[in-house]
């Protein structure tokens, strides 16, 4: 039994780091085949990350981990939120917006801040939520549809909302005032802090587990993302966990841009980071849809472009190649998971056949007829 | 208040010997055909002349704030003194990383924003060019009426805008100009889709714009050949676009709008070569040569004359231009 | 022996359409435009200009659209288009560049079936889910792409590691008797006889051959997939793969061959954006097209002509809202509203009341607004492409039937 | 072991002869030393429980899985089939039990896959298949679409599908699991004439007294091992599965009645509407349901049984007419509220709608009860009490699993079905929707089910009961309905129906019924 379960556990970390290993060789092959130092590649990514570093990492896995967890919600509900991207920019405008006008004092405005983004992200993937139940569009071609429109509209309301500091060439909401913003967490007395919002986000993802897997609401979510016919048929009302779903998602996209909002930049402006959702994508399947998983996936696409970042200065190797690298990661990662499941199914299996073939049948008889 | 950094550990007085540059595009780099392009060629020019040592990196689309700040921070663990940031989009981190290290110079382009007794603002007066070849383009327009496109909407790329309608207006106050952009912030592809760039200045040559104006980065190409296929003409942005476009497409470049990025990264590395190193404001405008219009292909020699009076104006303060359209 | 008297009578359904239904479609959309045209006075909307802007904006989501169709009419969804055609695009730079025009348009098909070979490998051979497979495909053709062009494009005349130097262009073609005849016919404005002289003009000036190409493929891909018996095998894949292998067909091998095809077609959408649409390769050139080419196969029913419709409408409404788009999507408001009221009218007579009370609020709303401005602010105009989209399939979606088996896996020896 | 002389061409080669035939999947033993001859021109039929290996060594015979160990001969000459394409080419061609059609392709296209090469794909193939559906009466129209034809047509269209690529061995897997007694009798009449013509016919089923009426020799598979061979003559159905299971043949007898007065289920004027615009898809249904009585409903499939369990159900929009249960109107309630309020369902297609097939039996036993205790409480799912009830419905319906925590995808067909049961049993039902509740699921199993029915209506439950196998339907039923085009058209006795007389009621025989397609 228990060497069963010592086994299980080598099987579940052997795929991780087969993935690894692959991703690592195949990126390797492409810098020799480029011409380029691949050891000297290596070194500096896998070097020991300065705290700076570690603080820039966890900072911006945190944020990356949002993403994640918007994009998980609706995968275990096999709803394809490409929106999240659109989402997090149009929500984290609108919080920035509200923040800036400090109509509430203090950490209420805060509040107020993190509500409303939460509100309208949830309202913009909600949009493709309702066309998806009402309507049977694809929230696949409707949430890249948003992406695009939100782009222009929040680019149309950022003009309208923007204060313009004096020889700025950027656009910016008004700052969030000093007594609402979250402080960040001294890390190692560096120059660089870890955002107050990782702890948010690790509820985040505490809440994502238990509501999916130990609430009823999350069983239904479950269970329609496995079969929508089974589903309908043991009395969930699928339409409505559809848009449920998507709201969901789209609230936790809300949170994607607020990290940053409220820990660094403190205004939303035209240079405001972008593209988080679809990294969100890549992490959300890394991981597995699994909070921890997600985490780990944050953490290690946060580690690979913070540690690629010197790569032109130090090494003179483009940092695009480690994008190389994740996007194998992804792929190896499921298929190294995908061996083990198989596998997995094989002893599972078996098992089965034992149960079934108990020997309760009768030995066979001779033939009665001639 | 270049005492500050002046003893430095890099940086030694009076000779280039030993400094070592350290320079952080934005996203497109070197090669861009725009104005890291040009930053670069400072950068060539001062290393040849200068003899220093350099090296660059550049930004990633959609990266995050603490990129930037750790691609500055980590020049100057390397010993690159000074360090120069390209493009606005450093703003905020050459502020903040100037402050961790007050022992490094650092020059950011395009942006006034980021103060520091060891920071120096490299500006330009893009609306003061964009007057001229906005009168350039007046006075060569047939149909009475010229285009603008824009590559992305920010503050920086409408200040071409409203000089260049300034400077056609001066010449001709009822000419009609149409203005467009390809994308909006924080949609960046403005400055790298041609194919958009080609059918928004398609539109306006069809619609009876016959000199168009672009100030969109690689989007530029898009306009060129859409003024090729009309047989119109169009005007060249940052540097000299005659020289650097396809031969076949030289015959549509009127002139081009000269933002001298190459002049300032000159101008900078040659004083801090000198122990002299500039912090504050430097703006680079008509008066000292940042900003111009060009003349290769021979196309305004013509209206040289008028061309040189309007710019005269400027520099006289008799014309004031503006910054907002 | 006779059939057995089974009471089961189900109407079967009317499917094709003549290519007269299809003609009618056409005249019709020309007739409502002209209308619309004289109407609003936006004389942009039918210039031929705006139509051969058009087409060059259409060709590379309608080829994306195409390397969607292969793929999941075979069964593989293919949400790496986006990456095969950045890699496309690369191959056209590099391979144009120094090889020629016609090398880059087949060096854009190499690097695209590139993209779709890992996806295959991925997905057909390793039974890889396909969104993840894509969503890998994507990361990794941005990032290869810019990786290989800092190395390959620096320090070329022109070149830089965003990119490409100038390529070669491809021929294209003008009939200029036509052309030029057809000028002042155009300018007339007389009406629909205008409108047919412009879309004969765009046809017949500085057609790339490219474009030719592209178009031909459409037709192509429908005579291979609907009338040969390779495609007839390549949609049993999609259809129901377990059929197909009970039946000898070598489903894994046919789905293979479409996400090369799909691949290639990926390539050739992005090699058109920087052979034609403009000339040269540029980090983030494709903007998206990608994902617009699948969304555009999903609104065509993943049939060839629906699909060239989809991606039409949106090389149409983007052409408007980037040539004088305030004015011509201004115009495109009050069509709008019509068509809503259109609807709701229709509705009403269906007896849905609620729609019909929706769709007419919006019209009205929709037309106040039409009459209330005077021309629409360009960041709405940009939107345009994606908000029609988005009104188009609310209105019609439910009427979309993607490949049966699109997007399972399959795997060898699951017959029966 | 083997017994039986072939009939009369005793010299010639037999048509297949397999020996020693082995598979092993993971696990399982699915066949072992298998050895069977079939002589040409005869209807060989084999017959063993689920999970036999019946249609493993069918597959094996056509190619799509290779045996691990044993000889194929046709016709006298050993074959080596890799593919299905080897086994088309040696002239052998398969029915599977599942059908194998591509609903979105025509019947032409589905008849010319793979078999391009014959005829091309055009007007040609259409003429032969036009030919082939004329000479054996299959009155099959090459350009409908095949997921508008009903169950019948498809299965011929299947059999078309092996006619056209001119198969000498036709296997026929299950042929008549869904079919009512005439087109049964319509197969077989196929059957007969192929084999008239030469042809040899493998054929499996569970129906044991349709295997006596038509096979020349039958064969018996007991798990994975050939038991002997038979002639149908000299033996009875009984003898038969006493043969597959060693045990006896049950049989679906309803004891003494327990119809009470007492109305549970009234459905009135239950109408939905055709969302296609045709005609209504359950059209003005009106019946009771009293404390414990069985109503059967019979008829053809697509005529709008399914469509009338979902409507009960609360599955389907737009639906009209009345639904009350035990008093309370449930007619606007959802699907939820209305198996809380006392409905059991065991859903016709327990893979589409009964079962998270990746999920852990236990979750399965969380499904459709998500409301009500013991599996959740609070809005919180209780995983230990939905394990220890999942332990409970195991033992009690004898589910043949290692555990609660294994994925429903593990489980056999039968083990399924019998899970499926006992959940929906649990919760204390007043109405049981059961439809198809035995398909597919051996001898032993449909026992087990059988009872857990006739217990539950003893004690003053009622059954709404679906079937397709009329003698479960007879066997079973307090009163049975017989549905025709979306409306009730018939009510019988079940003590006094025969099989043939619903058959007829079922297809409107003597109404006015239009016919499925043109025929001959
Ligand atoms: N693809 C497979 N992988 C693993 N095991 C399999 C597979 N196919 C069949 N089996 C096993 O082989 C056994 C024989 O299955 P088979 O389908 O031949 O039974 P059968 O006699 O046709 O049963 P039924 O009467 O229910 O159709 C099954 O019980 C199953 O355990
Ligand atoms: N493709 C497959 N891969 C792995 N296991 C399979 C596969 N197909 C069937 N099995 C296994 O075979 C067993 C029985 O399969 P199957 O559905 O043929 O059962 P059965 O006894 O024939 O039931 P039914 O009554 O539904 O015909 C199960 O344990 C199932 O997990
Ligand atoms: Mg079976
Ligand atoms: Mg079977």
């Amino acid at each position: 039994m228990s060497g069963g379960r010592v086994r299980r556990l080598l099987l579940g970390a052997a795929a991780p780091v087969l993935a690894l290993v692959a991703a690592i060789l195949i990126t390797s092959l492409v810098l020799l085949v480029a011409g380029d130092p691949v050891l000297d590649t290596w070194s500096t990514i896998l070097s020991a990350p300065r705290e700076r570093n570690v603080a820039n990492i966890i900072n911006n896995a945190t944020v990356l981990y949002l993403s994640g967890l918007a994009v998980a919600v609706g995968f275990r509900m096999n709803l394809f939120n490409i929106g999240v991207d659109g989402q997090y920019r149009i929500a984290a405008f609108a919080a920035a917006v509200v923040a800036g006008e400090a109509w509430l004092p203090g950490y209420l405005n805060t509040v107020l801040a993190i509500v409303v983004a939460m509100a309208v992200g949830a309202a913009w993937a909600g949009i493709a939520g309702l066309l998806r139940a009402t309507r049977g569009v694809s929230e696949v071609i409707s949430t890249i549809m948003l992406n695009f429109i939100s782009t222009s509209l929040v680019a149309f309301l950022l003009r309208k909302a923007a204060v313009r500091a004096p020889g700025s060439n950027s656009i910016n909401t008004k700052e969030i005032p000093e007594g609402s913003r979250i402080p960040g967490i001294p890390f190692g007395g560096g120059v660089v802090e870890i955002y107050g919002f990782v702890v948010l986000a690790v509820l985040s993802g505490l809440a994502y587990w238990f509501v999916l897997n130990r609430t009823r609401f999350g069983f239904d979510l479950r269970a329609t993302g496995q079969s929508t016919t089974a589903a309908v048929a043991s009395g969930i009302n699928v339409r409505r966990m559809i848009v449920i779903a998507m709201l969901i998602s789209g609230a936790a996209a809300g949170l994607v841009g607020l990290p940053i909002l409220f820990g660094d930049a403190y205004s939303y402006g035209s240079t405001f980071q972008s593209g988080l959702g679809f990294s969100g994508i890549a992490i959300a399947l890394l991981g597995r849809n699994h909070p921890v998983g997600i985490g780990l996936g944050a953490l290690l696409f946060a580690y690979l472009n913070e540690q690629s970042n010197p790569l032109q200065i130090l090494v003179g190797v483009s940092p695009e190649i480690v994008a190389i690298t994740q996007g194998v990661i992804v792929l190896t990662v499921v298929v190294s998971y995908e061996v083990v499941r198989r596998y997995r199914r094989r002893l599972e299996q078996q098992a089965v056949a034992a149960a079934t073939d108990r020997p309760e049948r009768p030995a066979p008889t001779e033939e009665v007829a001639t | 208040a270049c005492g500050s950094s002046g003893g430095s550990d890099s940086s030694g007085s009076g000779s280039g010997d030993g400094l070592k540059v350290g320079m952080a595009y934005d996203v497109g780099g070197r090669g861009d055909q725009s104005f890291n392009d040009s930053a670069a060629a400072g950068l060539d020019k001062a290393k040849k002349d200068l003899g220093i040592e350099t090296q660059e990196s550049e930004a990633v689309d959609g990266e995050a704030e603490s990129a930037r700040e750790e691609r500055l921070r980590t020049f100057a663990d390397a010993g690159y003194n000074p360090v120069i940031a390209v493009g606005f989009a450093y703003s905020a981190s050459v502020a903040k990383v100037a402050k961790e290290y007050p022992d490094i110079d650092f020059a950011i382009i395009d942006d006034e924003e980021a103060k520091g007794d060891n920071i120096a603002n490299l500006v330009f007066a893009e609306e003061q060019g964009s007057f001229l070849v906005g009168a350039a383009a007046a006075l060569k327009t047939k149909s009475n009426e010229v285009g603008f496109v824009g590559g992305v909407e920010t503050p920086l790329i409408q200040k071409f805008e409203a000089g260049y309608v300034a400077g056609a207006k001066a010449v001709k106050p009822d000419i009609t100009v149409d203005t467009t952009y390809l994308s909006q912030p924080p949609d960046f592809s403005g400055f790298g889709d041609p194919a958009k760039g080609k059918t928004a200045a398609q539109g306006m040559y069809d619609k009876g714009a016959d000199v168009v104006y672009h100030a969109a980065g690689g989007s530029g190409g898009g306009v060129f050949e859409a003024a090729k296929s009309a047989n119109k003409l169009a005007i060249g942005v940052d540097s000299d676009q005659y020289k650097t476009v396809d031969a076949s497409l030289r015959s549509v470049i009127l002139t081009s709008m000269l933002k001298n990025v190459d002049v300032a990264v000159y101008n900078y590395l040659k004083s801090a070569s000198e122990g002299d190193i500039p912090t504050g404001v430097r703006r680079y405008d008509l008066k000292v040569g940042g900003v111009d219009y060009s003349t290769s292909g021979g196309q305004v020699d013509d209206i040289k004359s008028k061309l040189d009076d309007y710019k005269q104006q400027i520099i006289d303060g008799k014309i004031t231009v503006p910054t907002k359209p | 022996m006779s059939a057995p008297a089974v009471a089961r009578t189900p109407a079967p359904r009317v499917r094709r359409r003549s290519p007269y239904t299809y003609l009618a479609v056409v005249v019709g959309l020309l007739v409502a435009v002209s209308l619309l045209e004289v109407v609003t006075g936006a004389d942009d909307l039918t210039s031929s200009g705006t139509i051969s802007a058009t087409l060059v904006a259409t060709v590379p989501i309608a080829l994306a659209a195409l390397g969607g169709l292969w793929s999941e009419r075979a069964g593989i969804v293919n949400i790496g288009l986006e990456g095969m055609m950045i890699l496309g695009t690369y191959g056209a730079g590099f391979f144009g560049y120094h090889y020629g025009a016609w090398a880059g348009v087949l060096g854009a098909i190499l690097l695209g079936m590139v993209g779709g070979l890992i996806h295959a490998v991925a997905t057909v051979i390793f039974d890889v889910d396909h969104i993840v497979s894509g969503v890998a495909i994507n990361i990794i053709a941005l990032g290869a792409t810019q990786y290989l062009a800092s190395r390959t494009f620096v320090g070329l005349p022109g070149g830089g590691s965003t990119q490409s130097p100038t390529i070669p262009s491809l021929p294209s073609l003008t009939i200029a008797p036509v052309s030029d005849g057809l000028q002042g016919l155009e300018q007339r404005n007389v009406f629909v006889i205008s409108e047919v002289a412009a879309v004969v003009r765009a046809l017949t000036t500085n057609l790339s051959a490219l474009t030719v190409i592209g178009l031909l493929l459409v037709l192509v891909t429908y005579l291979v997939l609907w009338k040969t018996t390779f495609g007839l095998r390549l949609r049993s894949c999609g259809e129901s793969p377990v059929t197909a292998e009970s039946l000898g067909v070598a489903v894994l091998r046919y789905k293979f061959v479409a996400v090369l095809i799909s691949g290639a077609m990926a390539g050739l959408a992005g090699g058109f954006l920087a052979m034609v649409a403009s000339s040269n390769y540029r980090d983030g050139q494709t903007g998206g097209r990608g994902y617009i080419g699948l969304a555009a196969m999903i609104f065509g029913n993943w049939r060839p002509g629906g699909m060239l419709a989809g991606s039409g409408l949106f090389g149409y409404t983007q052409t408007l809202g980037l040539r004088s788009g305030r004015d011509s999507v201004h115009a495109l408001l009050l069509a709008v509203a019509v068509l809503a009221l259109a609807v709701a009218v229709l509705q009403l007579r269906r007896r849905h009341v609620r729609a019909a009370i929706g769709f007419a609020v919006a019209g009205v709303v929709v037309g106040a607004v039409y009459f209330a401005i005077d021309e629409v602010a360009d960041d709405f105009t940009r939107m345009t492409p994606y908000v029609i989209t988005l009104l188009v399939l609310g209105l019609f979606s439910q009427r979309l039937r993607m490949p049966a088996a699109d997007g399972e896996s399959y795997r060898k020896g699951s017959a029966g | 072991m083997a017994s039986v002389e072939t009939p009369s061409r005793s010299d010639a080669p037999p048509a297949v002869r397999l020996r020693g035939i082995g598979k092993r999947f993971p696990g399982v033993i699915a066949n072992d030393d298998i050895n069977i001859d079939v002589a040409r021109g005869t209807i060989h039929a084999i017959v063993g429980e689920n999970g036999a290996g019946k249609s493993t060594l069918m597959k094996i015979l056509y190619g799509v899985q290779p045996p691990d160990s044993g000889t194929i001969e046709i016709d006298g000459a050993a074959v080596t089939l890799g593919s299905p394409a080897d086994a088309i080419k040696a002239g052998v061609g398969m029915v599977f039990q599942h059908f194998m059609l591509a609903d979105n392709l025509t019947v032409a296209e589905n008849v010319v896959l793979g078999a391009e090469r014959l005829h091309g794909i055009g007007a040609a193939a259409r003429e032969e298949i036009t030919r082939i559906s004329g000479s054996y009466g299959l009155g099959v129209d090459p350009d409908r679409l095949v997921e508008d034809l009903g169950v019948g047509a498809r299965q011929r269209v299947e059999i078309l599908k092996v006619l056209y690529r001119g198969a000498r061995i036709v296997i026929l897997d299950e042929p008549t699991a869904v079919l009512v007694p005439q087109e049964v009798d319509e197969l077989f009449d196929n059957l007969r004439e192929l084999k008239a013509e030469g042809l040899s016919v493998i054929f499996i089923s569970h129906k044991l007294d349709e295997v006596l009426s038509v096979a020349d020799e039958i064969t018996v598979v007991r798990r994975g091992t050939t038991v002997t061979t038979v002639d149908p003559a000299g033996v009875t159905a009984r003898q038969l599965a006493e043969l597959m299971v060693g045990s006896e043949l049950p049989s679906p007898s309803t004891e003494s009645s327990t119809v009470t007065d007492e109305v549970l289920l009234s459905v009135r004027d239950l109408t939905l509407p055709d969302p296609a615009g045709g005609r209504p898809l359950v059209d003005g249904v009106s019946f009771d349901i009293h404390r414990g009585e069985v109503l059967g409903i019979a008829g053809v499939e697509g005529n709008g049984q399914a469509e009338l369990v979902e409507t009960i159900m609360g599955m389907r929009d737009g639906a009209t007419g009345t639904v009350e249960l035990a008093g309370t109107d449930l007619s606007g309630r959802s699907t939820g509220q209305r198996r809380e309020a006392g409905i059991g369902y065991i859903p016709e297609d327990r893979h589409r709608h009964g079962l998270l097939l990746d999920s852990s039996l236990w979750e399965n036993r969380v499904l459709g009860h998500q409301t009500r205790r013991p599996s959740v409480s609070h809005g919180l799912v209780d995983r230990a009490a939905a394990r220890a009830d999942t332990q409970r419905i195991i033992e009690a319906y004898d589910v043949r699993t290692p555990g609660p925590e294994v994925p429903a995808r593990a489980l056999s067909g039968g083990n399924q079905q019998k899970l499926i049961v006992g959940r929906e049993m649990s919760g204390d039902p007043v109405l049981l929707i059961a439809a198809h509740p035995t398909r597919g699921v051996d001898v032993g199993a449909q026992a087990a089910i059988w009872d857990h029915v006739k217990n539950a209506r003893r004690n003053g439950l009622a059954v709404l009961l679906i079937s397709a196998d009329l003698d479960e339907l007879i066997g079973l039923s307090d009163r049975i309905e017989v549905i025709l085009r979306g409306g009730l058209v018939g009510r019988f006795d079940p003590s006094e129906v025969t099989p043939e007389d619903l058959g007829s009621a079922m297809t409107g025989a003597g109404s006015d019924a239009p016919r499925e397609e043109g025929s001959p």
